[in-house]
């Protein structure tokens, strides 16, 4: 019996203490008709060695490629050593550190996730995690909700966000009677500041800010946070978290700084796999806290006056306050956070300025390099980050499956559904993960594509 | 030295070379007005100091992996190691989430696989993995049960009725959905109050959230007269399925009368919880929500449909000489699913768990699943009778346990002042992690405690023995008890001054 | 500067207590005419990210076959948590247990395996291992020159002991004035018993058995050990460890039992891996004890009474003894031993048990399936485990080339030039980890070649 | 519970069915004669109480990962973990050593590129992968030198020379060669004496065995005069290279006059120490002696020579969507090299162990090999600097260390019992690792320290603290030191006892 460690001397024993004839007394206190016969469709077990065989065989099936797909999903290297410890037994099989005294490890290792994470947006305050960065938008916009004294219930959200992330922020609080409204972009990409200022003040809650946008371009953070702020508005930032080894952190962003920071992890250590696990970052000035959901950890000291760390605020949480939580997260991404902390120590500050440039300077000299070919332009010039957006001179569905098909390339995302004002559009993205050879390599196979019919 | 914090093990310039992009960082494509002007404060340490740095900090840690960790209602069960390996394998780890289903018919099967089997264990209509946790998944199946009364032009129903007993996720998720939760008391067996529920169901309900087993560790025996209530009025039944241990194989959620489940894929199908996540929290539904299911969700390509193979066990696909086949699965999105409440993440959820939760279930196969319930349920029995023929007071005497029971120490509290929180600290000397305290809220100074089925009964005696000692120590000396623990890496901590002097990050010397 | 962590205040700092100028002043002893410039043939450092791409790439060069090679590495199953748990750092960057008392993790795991493996080969002493199977045995037959009172220094050894173990034998005995005689085998693949008969009582010091043998032929392995009893001789049985699961073991050979057992430690839980590390394991009967080479780990007790575990009788070691040593043998194979601990663990002898049936009935039927094949036949007619001789009407070599390259079956050894009596010879093995559609594959491919030109 | 063997956890008939194949054993295919009658005495467990006993046995363990280590001779520096996961790609664990070179070339190619690097690095002319461990390297190194006089027909030379201060391997390995090992004495500075090796050589000198820096912590500064000495003798050089780490980039053997040298590549390619092992102890030759050299090796496949990159970085290799080369790399076998001195294992050595060497080597480069060297002596000399400055004694006080140094307690020893092993004991208290004790033996109550480059500053300091405090709890409280240590799973265990009450394995109670 696979994980099942009872001999039948065991069973045995154990029936006879319970004082049960067999396995089905132990259930003799559902209704008989209740009970299910044998299950029909889940296939018959495996071995260990079988199940190895089929995953290799599955594995295989997901073909490799060079990838040039951004949108939300970063490849960067990630140091050898911080999966093989962070599937060490003792973080991979531990659960939220109830019992503090016996989870040390796992809650020092927060507090240090709490201070790099408040280090590299510039806030004041961080939680131990939320699922990923667009549930944790959503998240952060149930909580200026709450922080802010006379809130309309509306955010004003740029067309420059994600689109997944728009998508997913709609589907969090639409219950929530909180109205989303759109703020159209310039040509440059970037978000129209004059579009806020038609907003009369107090008359929304809270602006969302995405830096870098999902263009890859730079907003004008200090304008924009300032315009909010003149019109009583607290301000969101959305921002990768390499990005901010290079760029401004959200907490000096215009006069005040941003009020709450959020974003997706992933960049900081978890690998693409297919698009989770990840986690969710949000950080937020201190006059916050109390608004935050999500666990939280603090150092304080044992009864020997010995240094020690704990889960606290707890009376935010749904365990506690039931209806009245800050949010009905329990379970957050723990194990990606260990990934996190040990990844950030390893990079430290220098190594993710340069992984952050390297990202920058091979996405410029792609962008480059494909605008060689004729036809292809780039769509805003703007300075950015990370990824770029290129217009084709025909349609980008099948350029991106000719490329994917001949030549295992991933050439990026197709901009032209979500955003069919921008025409033929591509989002392309080249990490400190590709060599110049690499990026010759699509240029010249994006070149064989196009010449083609 | 063993308790310094990282940041403390660093010195200004120090790093790990071989591990960042050996070319200087070069700011200048950066606007200056957007710069960052002083690097965040983190660590500055090599490589090594990492490594031994997290690996101490790791043993500071109870885990399955070397702890007994009867935590109730979180089923810390053993988790497969090669659940983790198959899914970290490169192949797997390296597709990015948007790539083409050309690149990902692999991945794709698996998740089609999963589907199926969750399907066929829950005994409902349609999956959808995307959760990614059980509140998650909660939020999803309340607002599929929200979806469905609004598309029927059903716009009364404000209500969602929660049992005294649930847990803190089912009203903290009605609220998040807009709605007010009602409790419903439970009475002296632990069986939801049948009166109370006729009372409070109306045209305002909109459905009630459900554990069966509940938290209480035992199953509710009128599971089909509440269905029958509550559906009578119009509202729809939700199941939380982090007990779903309990009845693996043994009565499907969907047989009970339930319109949607979530299932906690971290608890059940045994992913690792990670030091606090990350979970996963598929859901299922009945056929009348199968519009509404979050995406995105995988399907067949159209054209293939009669080709395909549920359980992936193509020749092609176990062979090591295999050819990459003609994709057969695809995504399913909103225009698939115009009627869905949307998506919950960027991408697929927690693809990685997912995975992991896939390759546990075809170890335990048809054959095995089952066997989940049946010895979870004979270890939660067993511990229970031989607590109770210790003199320890169970909540629910009357009562078969389910996957977990309560024992009350009320008992305990009112003679020597011995409470819950002393016995779980005191434990942890003795080697084993804490049953879960004070949960549920109605059982004074309870212990809720869940053996699950991969424990093996020389670990069980051994966990009595512990508790019957502890019980004779605080007859003895109380005050020894109220010290532990002993023997951790720290002694019992002040949560108040946590919570009074709030220190939640470190901070450089400036 | 990669895995070095002096910051240059470190270096400053450590220079002015030293009293140094300069780095080159620590080197200041040795001859300036000897030290070398810059190091001309060694590449350029890459970073991780790069050394990670290009070692995928190499990976990727190894094409993946289906194997049928045995021949002394056997390809099975190894469960997850083996590797998993053995790369912890505990394990894997901890030396030899020079200071007990903090190494009791190593201790107390090499304890188990001693005692693993005299059960497994039922002997009364284990040591913590040796290099590999070959070098075991050429241990093995130094330890029985030692052990026996009037060594003739020659030891028997038959032409069915794997080829390359004969090599290895040769190469590190051969200097000791050891001479090593070949016993041939008979009709059925057997060595010859009465080749034993034909030696002088007392002529030689020991006989080798190989059970199975090279061939995968089972020996008669109670009428050898009582033959060389009968003259006087030790005997040194070199065995597959998984085939003990079935077998009757060493220490029952016979009348007495063998002396000595060794054997190559592989098929408990080291992946093939290009031919190592694995390790060798060397038992025997408890009067040999002081003979062995080696490490060997013994229970005792500390200050307080309790148990507790450490190395012992290290008089027999190069490290007190030096020239008068058992062998020179220091570092072993330990983490290879911590794997086999826990392989052993896991699958336990029932387990074993399985796998070692599993790979017998395999090897029984593809030799069955071959067989249909116009022109293939059976070398061997005797009862055999794992591995099987199969003749083929032509040459083995072209076959063995054409399976690899079209379809990438790797078929088996070539037995042609270690053993031109037996023809176009080919031994093949089936272990565990094949389907029968693995089988029926190697056999119609095996087809496809044969009928070709 | 803690402290129970894997044996006493088990349960008869308990076993991980997940792990084993489902079918049944059938026996019957095996002759009754040959059959075994007797289950072996293995343990039966379950996965998780695998699982759980090993990973909370290997936290009883002080490991570089968890503790500072710097014990003397044996190099232990961090093991990089990316060598760990890179060697242990799908490719290279499945690759059967019989694989044929279409099916290998990747595996060759790295092979063949570390015999270059380490050509480089040793300034020798060839190099053999193939030795399992540094004392098989010794004995590869001894045949050669055998070898090469029985190839000239020189059959009277019979002694290997051996300083007193050298590794129990050479001399023991000398005896495994058949010659008798002849000890030249150190001079008080540590140097070899050099009138003692004048007068030891002759016609039967077969050749010297030596390490430098030698195992007393210092460089050999006559070693020119040294190699001219034995050579004159007709006798040849061999490097013993244990301690190549403190000269890595800085001076090569090949070019103080050595004609065979090995490398231990668990010291200084940091390939892991495993708790024991594995080791790799590759040999490098000089000219004369290639003909020599142990078999397999890795050349190039002779109609290709032209074509083949050395370093390998070519852009089919890097290039995930690289299609494979034709066969670039080949072994070359007794055939290639007749006068081999044969085969030390069955295959190709310690594959794996070879190839976490080279991904070391590809991470250091040309320009981080040399800095091995430096910052290894910046730590030794800096520690030597610090406790000579708190008054401990040194065994060579007017000597640079090399990578490491010797404390003699001989005054200790003698004002107030404190001994070697007292400190390494104590050591371990203050979570460091002990040094090398009673090693070298010719120097009393010797500690032989190696922190090597991978340590940081404040870890030195903090070593220096622990030294300097032991010292002087022992002169208030001698008995306290003897009884430590204090901290680990068990107190100072009874060696004598271990070796007189032989307990070397667990029996079944029958």
């Amino acid at each position: 019996m696979p994980f099942i460690p009872h001999t039948e001397t065991d069973i045995d024993e154990m029936l006879g203490v319970i004082g049960a004839k067999s396995f089905d007394a132990l259930f003799d206190e559902i209704p008989a008709e209740l009970r299910c016969g044998a299950l029909q469709h889940v296939p018959h077990r495996l071995t260990e060695m079988e199940v190895v065989r089929l995953m290799h065989g599955r594995a295989h099936q997901d073909r490799r490629g060079l990838n040039f797909i951004g949108a939300g999903a970063y490849e960067h290297h990630i140091p050898a050593a911080v999966w093989e410890i962070t599937t060490r037994g003792e973080y991979y099989s531990a659960y939220t550190p109830y019992q503090a005294e016996a989870s040390q490890g796992t809650l020092q290792l927060l507090y240090e996730y709490q201070s790099m994470m408040t280090a590299l947006t510039g806030m004041d305050v961080s939680n131990a995690s939320m699922y990923d960065g667009a549930s944790a938008l959503a998240e952060a916009v149930l909580m200026a909700e709450r922080s802010h004294k006379a809130g309309k219930r509306k955010v004003l959200v740029p067309r420059t966000l994600h689109p997944l992330y728009r998508k997913v922020l709609f589907a969090i609080v639409d219950a929530q009677q909180i109205e989303i409204v759109e703020l159209p972009h310039d040509a440059h990409g970037r978000t129209d500041l004059k579009a806020i200022e038609n907003f009369e003040a107090g008359s929304f809650t809270s602006l969302v800010i995405a830096q870098p946008n999902f263009f890859g371009v730079l907003e004008d953070v200090d304008a924009l946070t300032d315009a909010a702020r003149a019109k009583g508005a607290m301000v969101i930032g959305v921002v990768n978290p390499v990005s901010l080894a290079l760029l401004k952190p959200p907490g000096e962003w215009g006069a005040t700084g941003a009020d709450i920071v959020c974003g997706d992890g992933q960049p900081l250590g978890a690998p693409l796999a297919s698009g989770g696990p990840y986690f969710g970052f949000l950080t937020a000035k201190q006059a916050f806290v109390r608004q935050m959901p999500g666990r939280i950890v603090g150092r304080t000291v044992d009864l020997d006056g010995k240094p020690g760390y704990t889960l606290t605020l707890q009376a935010r949480e749904q365990h506690i306050r039931r209806s009245k939580a800050t949010s009905n997260i329990c379970t957050n991404q723990g194990l990606l956070v260990t990934a996190a902390t040990i990844h950030m120590s390893i990079l430290g500050a220098e190594g993710l300025a340069r992984v952050a440039s390297a990202s920058l300077q091979h996405t410029i000299e792609l962008a480059q390099l494909l605008i060689e070919i004729p036809g292809v332009r780039k769509v805003f010039d703007a300075p950015g980050f990370h990824e770029a957006a290129i217009a084709l001179p025909k349609p980008v569905a099948p350029v991106l499956e000719a490329l994917a098909g001949e030549q295992g390339i991933l050439g990026g995302f197709d901009l032209s559904s979500d955003f069919p004002e921008l025409g033929n559009a591509l989002l392309i993205c080249a990490t400190e993960t590709k060599t110049p050879a690499d990026l010759r390599h699509y240029r010249d196979a994006l070149a064989a594509v196009l010449a083609k019919a | 030295n063993n308790d310094l914090l990282i940041f403390e093990r660093g010195s200004k310039g120090r790093g790990a070379e071989a591990q960042r992009p050996s070319t200087p960082a070069d700011f200048t494509a950066v606007p200056e007005a957007l710069r960052r002007k002083r690097a965040p404060a983190l660590p500055e340490v090599s490589e090594l100091q990492a490594v031994r740095h997290y690996t101490r900090l790791s043993q500071k840690n109870f885990s399955i992996d070397t702890h007994f960790y009867p935590l109730g209602s979180c089923t810390m069960k053993y988790n497969p190691r090669a659940c983790n390996t198959l899914a970290m394998l490169p192949e797997f780890l390296q597709r990015h989430p948007l790539s083409p289903a050309s690149h990902s018919q692999g991945f794709l099967a698996c998740m089609y696989d999963l589907q199926e089997i969750l399907k066929d264990v829950t005994g409902m209509a349609g999956v959808s993995l995307t959760p990614m946790a059980g509140a998650q998944g909660e939020f999803a199946g309340v607002a599929m049960i929200r979806a469905y009364h609004l598309a029927r032009g059903d716009h009364g129903r404000t209500e969602i009725l929660v049992p005294d007993a649930a847990h803190g996720t089912n009203p903290a998720t009605a609220t998040m959905m807009g709605y007010v939760s009602r409790e419903i008391p439970t009475n002296a067996e632990g069986d939801v109050d049948i009166e109370a529920l006729k009372a409070a169901v109306g045209p305002q309900t909109a459905g009630i959230m459900l554990t069966n087993p509940s938290t209480l560790g035992v199953f509710e025996r009128r599971i089909k007269q509440i269905a029958a209530i509550v559906h009578e009025a119009g509202g729809l039944l939700y199941y939380d399925g982090a007990n779903l241990n309990a009845i693996l194989g043994q009565v499907r959620p969907g047989d009970m009368g339930f319109d949607v489940i979530h299932m906690n894929l971290h608890k059940t199908f045994s992913t690792p919880h990670g030091g606090g996540g990350p979970g996963a929290g598929a859901v299922g539904v009945s056929k009348r929500l199968l519009p509404f299911m979050p995406v995105p969700i995988v399907g067949k390509a159209d054209d293939r449909r009669e080709t395909a193979d549920v359980s992936g066990e193509t020749k092609d696909s176990t062979s090591p000489v295999s050819r990459l086949p003609s994709p057969v699965f695809r995504w399913l999105d909103e225009k698939d699913l115009p009627q869905s409440i949307g998506r919950l993440s960027a991408f697929m959820g927690n693809a990685g768990v997912l995975l992991r939760a896939y390759v546990y279930a075809r170890l335990l196969g048809r054959e095995g699943m089952h066997r989940v319930a049946e010895f979870a349920t004979l270890n939660a029995n067993y511990l229970q009778a031989r607590l109770k023929d210790k003199g320890f007071d169970l909540a629910f005497p009357g009562r078969r346990a389910s996957h977990e029971f309560i024992v009350t120490l009320k008992r305990q509290k009112q003679q020597i002042e011995l409470t819950a929180t002393d016995v779980a600290k005191r434990l942890l000397d003795y080697g084993f992690h804490a049953p879960t305290v004070y949960f549920p809220l109605l059982v004074p100074e309870c212990l809720l405690i869940e053996p699950t089925e991969t424990e093996d009964k020389q670990t069980l005696d051994l966990f009595v023995d512990a508790l019957v000692a502890i019980w004779d120590e605080a007859k003895h000396d109380i005050a020894y008890v109220k010290g532990a623990p002993y023997t951790m890496p720290v002694r019992r901590l002040d949560d108040v001054r946590a919570a009074r002097q709030l220190d939640i990050r470190w901070r450089p010397a400036s």
